[in-house]
């Protein structure tokens, strides 16, 4: 295959921030604070391009039919013969797509932190964490093997760890920070489990198929510049090894080998996207600064999981039970988290659960998509296409108001429409493109994945999915409301002013991507099968949901455009359960529940008691018994001579016995 | 002329013991000086001896490689007893009440015994074997009670005496049943004529407890603590090696002479005595204080793995005992010098007394925890190498469990000897401690037993040369003779 | 004198020179042991690449041996009659091992740079210590292999005792008599080898040429096992190792936690399952069990510590229990992580006890609760702690996932002679760890570094000065090398760990 | 009776229980005794019963040869010797204790 420069050296996308991220950590941000972040935000820039550039020369040179290629791969880590994982760079519709998204809004939120934490202390670690993060969540996505993914999973989990714990002199944000990583640890662990049931069981497959069917090998390995892996996505995603897979038999209690592994590895990727009941990490993690929030906790990051069920989609379209699990879990999430989303008060919190909810979107499509009708499949990974600009511009938007206001809660805001025009018209634009008004993007995405659901005959998640739709402008257009329109509550809001135009540009470049990126014609690019043909808007499903949309902007308007007494009345009258609803069901205080009270009280102190106590007690105890039949032994020593000849006199006798026993 | 070593020794004796009577007081540094020349020149004699064979007095009196590695161990020992009792002898310890006197008798006495230990690896007979026994016993009762003035000294010497003639009495009575059995007094006769019986087992059990004694074994070691505790430190050193070395000369002729052909399956003996010597020994070290005391269960311990060398294939350990006992006398006096130079200068004889001795004499406190951890058996140290070998042998006879004993029982002992380096090294030093003055002839007897004990393990050559020299004698010929 | 013997002795040489220094000169003492251990290391440098020099060739061919090849050896007969001889060799676990350990000494010396109190015996006892881990290392004659052994373990006695903190006599003690102990089962079992051969050789690869009967393997292997396990922190011997770390100075904490616990998986992997193979299937499945309790319970135990040190001791019994884990599935992967994870934990835990005595030297507490917000304070601290608590978590990247990602799966992946749904079981067991261990090291370190400064003394503190950065820039860089480049470093053990994995077919 | 004693001359048996007893007496001795001379007596005694073994053995097996007559004349000397070496000692600590009951020597123990 001869193709474009950047096609071949396609890892320069994921290693210029890398290299930045070294160059910036180590040298130039010691050296000078505004070089760093200039260097950083270039390095990212200069990536977007190449991703471009890539994106480019792909579609030359692979229309019509995409094959997923591995223009460049190298081995990383041999476990042992045909085991071993390569580092490599997979190039396929679907890579390409999230390399745009990601390079983008990583590309615009550095642009636009360059001003956020502009004097912030330790702007230059900043950077160096943000890099880090583009380096891996790229890497992460150009993963052409199951275990690079892992690495890059667990890398992206480190950065955002990092980054929600900067202000690391805030004890809210560390232990926001620790919560992340420890819940998405405990999730990647069935991640873990999940890949090594894989592998084990690709491992042998390889055998199988390089005794039996070696074409099958050589096909896959056609398109790759390393010889196919039992790792390797294109490995385990084959028809031939699915089969294989299928007829493995179960493995504990019954349940199907392949079932198993692929719930373990939802596990994982429930963990990353904040599905119920993991969900609760994303919320807290808005302590970090808010363009973090905007790209690992909105765009980027959390769209993991979902990639990572996108990427293994045809393994779990074999086993339909474990889709199916996805598809309920997404569901159920989507609506849980909007209902929460609904009382919250704190802006960026209010983003976080939409953020939880739209991510619902898209695994319930993917849920409900199978191998014969793949709409959901595409459905998912547009709405992820177009949910990571409005989500972007949403929480920059957000940024810049509390940048204005110094303050998360709605309701020390208030009358910023003429205060700042800019950022409000902005906000707006991506309020209404997630609330699914066309032709905005979130209009598009939401009709496909609607129609999908319906397409299969998921009645039940259908019907969530339109009383979403309808959950989710009510609390947009809720904080929008409380937001820009009405009078200033409080100081900052007086005093608040339009942010400076290096955090304005990415905004504008951001609604422009939120109005037209619903017109992107996905269906053509990224499926899975055969091509869908872009099929048009299917108004029997779009026309409900408009109206459902626009009651919830109605209510919305009815609520908080006026005055605040109907507010405070309907929360009379619903009483106990909006209080549970704003305390977020009290799920955080069950798992607080649990980890304290339970495993520290009840097995960690104990273990730790017995060690102390019976284990290096029972070492003393030796020593001490030791000791102590020293002495009692030392008693025989009475200092009488009579008694010293008594024992002499005495073992002799025992000796002559003892050889008389012996030697009979 | 074979017996010439001997001879000297005892002309040196009978010099001084003259000399003693004609010189003034201050004169007498001479005696000293005598005493060690004697003993130095018979080393010489020995040493040049070596390779020779023969025998005189129609067999009575036999020399060959390893009667040779006997004498130069008692000859060393003796020499070493003379280093080590200079300074209390001429009155130059800053401890008066260490001091000695009669150094005139001292010395010939001492040399009477070590000529008594020469004599007993020579015999071949019944007879000259007892006389040359207790020509060296009967003089370490005196040595041991030797300061009058001391009731210590004194309760320690009827001790011994009063055992020493209990186990001198039992064991005449197994020689004599021996002689009973055979109607011979030399040793190859009668190794030819026994045959296992109820009344051979009696005179065995009985010949095994007057070794025993000699060689303090459990349970017939009782002796041993108290002695060790009372006698002067310089006669607790040379008990320690010379007596033991002894005991060891005079089992192996018993065992390795007379009853090897009869003996091999009589391990089991062995593995028992072995086992309750060194376990006994190292238990009841921990609680010790007084450091004499402390070292007598040491010593016993030490015989433990000691007469491991017996088990399995008759003259397989013997090489492997020797050389133990070369390692285990360098080792041991390092130790006993250290304590002596110490008591000598402060007259403290308590474990706890060496708080902080590395700080106030670094270089000796050095030697003593090399001492320490070559009797604990820590490699690369001669102890650990000897030991390793006497552990080899008895795996080799298959009693891994007695390995396992004795590998667990030198853990133990490793424990206590660290209570002292313990002491040296990490306890504040004590706060009338200054730096103390070392007097030349201790220095060098330090010195030398510490090289002793570092080099001869590391150094194959000795090993080596014992092995060679012994597997040339005729004890293996004797062993396969009587093993029919 | 060849390499090895260089290498083996240049730490002796240097403790030698700083014999004869005069004590108060501790600078110049400081001085000489430093460039020693600098010159060791670049020794160590020139015999990496020697070996690769000569043993590359055989790389492929070791692929179907059953008989570990030697490089380098020298050899002379030392106690003929015995057999024993004087055989030094290197394979690419030795010189992976060696490399370990004059990275960790190098960075130790200049660790406890600080060392003011009998700064002569300090840096003479831990050289001594050093050569007889080098000693180890590369002596393929069982009876000089003992030799360094206990040479290697005995000087931390003293070194606990003088230069420690805290209940300091009672831990020097329990740690030397329960490794004594563990060398003397370790002696038993050498001794049978020796005479279960025929009592002709020590020689290491003569002895694994002998067949023992089953039997005899069977009861053998458990006491070199165990003996070796003590050292390696083996559940439940595992008890001196808490206090012996907690009580022992900076470099020592680094050298016996870094190194000193290699050994017993370097000895438990070379005399037990390379010798005594059909010992090692029997009983594989027993140990895995108990090194799977490790890993959990040294993770939970973890969790609760109040102190620093002690935090850090229990995460290395964890870390520990991999390795052993690794070893007895008996599987070239788990072999492998094995060993990976003895390099990476002989770094990672260098790293944080090193740094643990930098900041006690600051703060002159080490009691978790009492620190918070150091990160303001000293930034390259916790910087580096933070590195090191990732890899201890088993962040990719970073050393500690390499061998992790082996050990689990090897364990997954079994063995033909074991059930394969216990192994799975117990692997499923240790992986929690991992989430375990993120808790404790998350919360652990949080304390410490974050939120805001806990005691306004603290504010005056200083962070690293130049040598502290050198130390624990060393240890850094080595950590992220082998965690982005594993490739060198598994190259250079895998061909030598095949005649383990071959012999048990 | 002379008849009777001439013709029926006691045999070997008789002469070792007759030892036997002596040596059984004196170890007995040794164990009760409170005087330290009459523990090195009895101690004596057993020596002799060892000397009368060598004797009567040699009378009995080698009627011939001297050996046993020999080792008895030594061990008697011996004995003696012994015995001087004891008294002495024991003549010391009758200076500090003015008693020699051996029951009261016991100051190192343990």
């Amino acid at each position: 295959m001869n193709e474009g420069f950047i096609l071949s050296n396609a890892w320069l996308i994921p290693a210029i921030p890398l290299i930045s991220f070294f160059l910036v950590g180590m040298f130039i941000r010691p050296a000078s604070k505004q070089a760093a972040g200039l260097v950083a935000t270039s390095a990212v820039f200069l990536s977007a391009a190449c991703a471009y550039m890539l994106a480019w020369e792909y579609y030359q040179a692979f229309a019509p039919e995409y094959q997923s290629i591995v223009p460049w791969s190298i081995e990383w880590l041999r476990y042992q013969e045909f085991l071993s994982v390569s580092v490599g760079v997979l190039v396929d519709p679907t890579s390409i797509l999230l390399m745009v998204v990601v390079t983008t809004v990583s590309s615009l939120v550095h642009l636009y932190s360059i001003g956020y934490m502009h004097g912030e202390e330790g702007y230059g670690r900043y950077f160096t964490y943000l890099n880090l993060f583009t380096f891996s969540m790229l890497g992460l996505v150009v993963a052409p093997n199951i275990m690079q993914m892992f690495v890059c999973w667990e890398l992206v989990g480190a950065s955002s760890f990092l980054l929600i714990g900067y202000y690391y002199d805030k004890p809210s944000a560390v232990s926001a920070s620790k919560k992340a990583f420890i819940v998405t640890r405990f999730a990647d662990l069935g991640f873990l489990l999940g890949i090594l049931i894989l592998g084990y069981f690709g491992y042998h497959v390889y055998g199988v198929l390089s005794d039996s069917s070696t074409s099958v090998l050589a096909e896959m390995n056609q398109y790759s510049s390393t010889a196919i892996q039992p790792f390797d996505f294109k490995f385990l995603n084959h028809p031939a090894v699915i089969a294989q897979f299928a007829d493995q038999g179960s493995l504990l209690g019954g349940i199907s080998m392949l079932t198993l592994a692929m719930v373990l590895i939802f596990a994982g990727a429930a963990g990353k996207s904040a599905m119920f009941p993991l969900h609760i990490w994303l919320p807290d993690a808005m302590e970090g600064p808010t363009p973090v929030s905007a790209l690992i906790h909105a765009a980027t990051m959390v769209v993991a999981g979902v990639y990572l069920v996108a990427r293994l989609f045809p393994v779990y379209a074999a086993s339909g039970s474990a889709l199916l699990i996805v598809a309920y879990i997404g569901a159920f999430t989507c609506l849980f988290a909007a209902v929460i989303g609904c009382t919250q008060d704190d802006i960026k919190r209010v983003l976080a659960f939409s953020t939880l909810s739209q991510l619902g979107y898209m695994m319930l499509s993917l849920g409900v998509a199978t191998m014969a009708h793949p709409l959901g499949y595409t459905a998912s990974l547009f709405h992820l296409f177009t949910h990571a600009f409005f989500k972007a511009l949403l929480f920059l938007g957000a940024g810049s108001v509390i940048h204005a206001v110094h303050s998360n809660e709605i309701w020390d805001m208030g009358g910023l429409k003429r205060k700042m025009p800019v950022t409000h018209i902005t906000f707006l634009i991506a309020t209404i493109a997630i609330a699914g008004i066309p032709p905005f993007a979130g209009f598009f995405s939401k009709d496909e994945i609607l129609a999908a659901a319906l397409g299969n005959h998921h009645q039940i998640i259908f019907g969530i999915g339109l009383l979403v739709a309808g959950l989710t402008p009510f609390y947009m257009f809720r904080i929008y409301f409380v937001t820009f329109w009405g009078p200033h509550r409080t100081e900052g809001a007086e005093h608040a002013h339009e942010s400076p135009p290096v955090m304005l540009l990415p905004l504008a470049i951001l609604a422009v991507l939120a109005v037209i990126a619903g017109f992107v014609p996905m269906a053509s690019f990224v499926h899975i099968g055969e091509p869908l043909g872009h099929h048009g808007i299917n108004w029997a499903i779009a026309i409900p949901a408009i109206l459902v949309a626009l009651t919830g902007i109605g209510v919305a308007w009815f609520l908080y455009a006026g005055n605040q007494d109907r507010v405070s009345k309907l929360v009379q009258n619903l009483g106990v359960v909006y209080r549970v609803i704003k305390d977020k069901f009290y799920i955080d205080e069950v798992y607080l529940f649990i980890t304290h009270n339970f495993i520290f009280k009840y097995i960690s102190r104990p273990i730790a008691w017995f060690d102390r106590n019976v284990v290096d007690g029972s070492m003393n105890l030796t020593g001490w018994a030791t000791r102590m039949s020293g002495w009692i032994l030392s008693h025989m020593q009475t200092g009488q001579v009579q008694t010293y000849a008594a024992w002499y006199a005495l073992s002799t006798i025992v000796v002559f016995g003892l050889l008389a026993v012996t030697l009979q | 002329m074979l017996m010439l070593p001997e001879l000297i020794v005892i002309a040196a004796g009978f010099i001084i013991l003259l000399l003693d009577l004609f010189l003034a007081e201050e004169k007498k540094n001479i005696l000293g000086t005598l005493a060690f020349a004697g003993l130095l020149i018979a080393l010489g004699r020995t040493l040049f001896s070596f390779g020779q064979q023969g025998e005189l007095f129609g067999g009575r009196f036999v020399v060959d490689s390893v009667a040779i590695w006997f004498k130069i161990i008692f000859l060393l020992a003796g020499m070493t007893t003379v280093a080590l009792s200079w300074d209390r002898l001429t009155g130059k310890t800053t401890d008066i009440a260490s001091r000695m006197k009669h150094r005139g008798e001292f010395y010939t006495i001492l040399l009477f015994s070590t000529a008594g230990m020469m004599y007993l690896i020579s015999s071949r007979d019944l007879v000259t074997l007892y006389i040359s026994l207790e020509l060296s016993t009967i003089p370490l009762f005196v040595l041991v009670a030797w300061d009058r003035d001391n009731p210590l000294c004194g309760e320690a010497g009827l001790k011994y005496v009063i055992l020493g003639a209990l186990s001198s009495a039992v064991l005449l009575y197994g020689l004599g049943i021996l002689y009973g059995l055979s109607g011979s007094t030399d040793l190859a006769t009668i190794s030819q004529k026994i045959t296992h019986s109820p009344a051979l087992w009696l005179s065995v059990a009985m010949i095994t407890a007057g070794i025993g004694f000699k060689l303090t074994l459990v349970p017939f070691h009782m002796w041993a603590a108290d002695v060790y505790q009372g006698a002067p430190t310089p006669v607790t050193a040379h008990l320690s090696v010379a007596s033991k070395a002894a005991g060891m000369a005079f089992i192996f002729l018993l065992f390795y002479r007379v009853l090897g052909g009869a003996f091999q399956e009589w391990n089991i003996l062995f593995a028992v005595l072995a086992t309750i010597t060194m376990t006994l020994g190292n238990l009841v070290a921990i609680i010790q204080q007084n450091i004499k005391r402390f070292m007598a269960f040491s010593a016993i311990s030490q015989a433990g793995y000691l007469i491991m060398g017996f088990l399995g294939p008759f003259p397989e350990g013997l090489p492997s005992m020797l050389f133990y006992l070369y390692a285990y006398i360098f080792t041991n006096l390092v130790v006993f010098a250290v304590i002596i130079f110490y008591a000598n200068e402060t007259g403290r004889e308590n474990i706890d007394d060496y708080r902080g001795l590395s700080r106030t004499n670094p270089i000796i406190a050095g030697a003593m925890m090399l001492g320490l951890f070559s009797l604990a058996g820590i490699p690369p140290l001669s102890g650990f190498v000897g030991k390793f070998f006497l552990f080899s042998v008895a795996s080799k006879a298959g009693f891994h469990w007695l390995v396992g004993v004795a590998a667990i029982n030198s853990t133990i002992s490793l424990y206590y000897y660290l209570r002292i380096v313990r002491q040296m090294y990490i306890e504040p030093t004590m706060e009338d401690a200054t730096t103390l003055q070392i007097s030349p002839m201790l220095a060098g007897t330090i010195a030398i037993t510490t090289l002793g004990a570092v080099f001869f393990g590391i150094i194959p050559f000795f090993y080596e040369t014992i092995n060679q020299t012994v597997a040339a004698s005729d004890w293996w010929s004797v062993i396969t003779a009587t093993a029919r | 004198m060849g390499i090895l013997s260089w290498i083996v002795y240049i730490p002796f040489i240097t403790a030698v020179f700083v014999v004869f220094t005069p004590a108060p000169k501790w600078y110049l003492i400081r001085w000489i042991s430093t460039v020693g251990t600098g010159i060791h290391l670049i020794l160590t440098a020139v015999l990496t690449w020697k070996y690769w020099q000569v043993a590359s060739p055989d790389f492929s061919s070791m692929k179907t041996a059953t008989l570990t090849k030697l490089y380098l050896v020298e050899r002379f007969p030392w106690f003929e009659s015995w057999g024993i001889d004087y055989y030094l060799g290197v394979d690419g676990i030795s010189v992976s091992m060696i490399i370990l350990t004059s990275i960790v000494i190098f960075t130790g010396v200049m660790a406890s740079w600080h060392v003011k109190n009998r700064t002569k015996e300090f840096y003479v006892l831990l050289l001594v210590l050093v050569t007889g881990v080098f000693g180890v290392f590369v002596s393929f004659d069982i009876f000089l292999f003992f030799v360094f052994y206990e040479l290697a373990v005995l000087p931390m006695y003293l070194l606990i005792g003088i230069w420690g903190t805290g209940p300091k006599e009672y831990s020097a003690m329990k740690l030397t008599i329960m490794l004594m102990a563990g060398s003397a089962l370790i002696l038993i079992g050498f001794l049978a080898l020796y005479n279960g051969a025929g009592g002709q050789t020590f020689d290491l690869l003569e002895l694994s040429k002998v067949d023992y009967p089953k039997s005899f393997q069977i009861w053998v292997f458990p006491l070199i096992f165990v003996g070796f396990g003590i050292l390696g922190a083996l559940y439940p011997f595992h008890t001196w190792s808490p206090d012996g770390h907690a009580s022992a100075p900076t470099a020592v904490s680094m050298l016996h936690a870094g190194v000193l616990m290699k050994l017993g998986g370097y000895g438990a992997l070379r005399m037990g399952i390379y010798v005594l193979p059909e010992g090692a299937k029997y009983w594989a499945l027993f140990f895995m069990a108990l090194t799977t309790i490790n890993i959990i319970y040294g993770a939970f135990g973890a969790v609760m510590q109040k102190d620093l040190k002690y935090f850090t001791a229990y995460s290395s019994v964890s870390h520990c229990g991999f390795v052993l884990f690794g070893l007895v599935t008996l599987n070239l992967i788990g072999m492998k992580g094995a060993v990976i994870q003895m390099f990476s934990h002989g770094i990672m835990t260098a790293l944080f006890f090193s740094l643990i005595g930098m900041v006690y030297g600051r703060t002159h507490t080490r009691i978790i609760d009492d620190m918070g917000g150091l990160a303001k304070i000293m930034p390259w601290f916790t910087t580096c702690f933070y590195v090191g608590g990732l890899a201890s978590l088993g962040l990719p990247g970073l050393s500690g996932f390499v061998a992790e990602s082996h050990v689990f799966l090897a364990g997954f992946f079994g063995n033909p002679w074991h059930d394969l749904g216990i192994m799975r079981f117990l692997t499923i067991l240790a992986t929690m760890s991992i989430v375990v261990t993120a808790v404790y090291v998350l919360r652990g370190l949080a304390k410490v570094f974050q939120g805001p400064i806990k005691n306004p003394e603290f504010a005056k503190l200083t962070d690293a000065d130049i040598t502290e950065r050198i130390s624990t820039g060393v240890l850094v860089f080595t950590m992220a090398a082998v965690g982005m480049l594993p490739w060198y470093l598994i190259d250079l053990i895998e061909s030598s760990l095949m005649p383990f994995v071959n012999r048990l077919h | 009776m002379v008849e009777l004693l001439s013709n029926n001359p006691p045999g070997i048996w008789h002469w070792l229980i007759l030892s036997t007893i002596l040596f059984s007496i004196g170890l007995y001795g040794v164990l009760i005794r409170k005087s330290a001379v009459g523990v090195l007596m009895s101690a004596e005694l057993m020596l002799n019963a060892a000397v009368l073994n060598f004797v009567v053995f040699n009378h009995f097996v080698k009627p011939f040869t001297i050996d046993g007559e020999l080792m008895g004349i030594f061990i008697i000397a011996v004995a003696a010797a012994e015995a001087v070496v004891a008294m002495a000692i024991f003549v010391a600590i009758f200076k500090h204790k003015k008693s020699i009951d051996i029951t009261h020597i016991e100051t190192m123990k343990g």
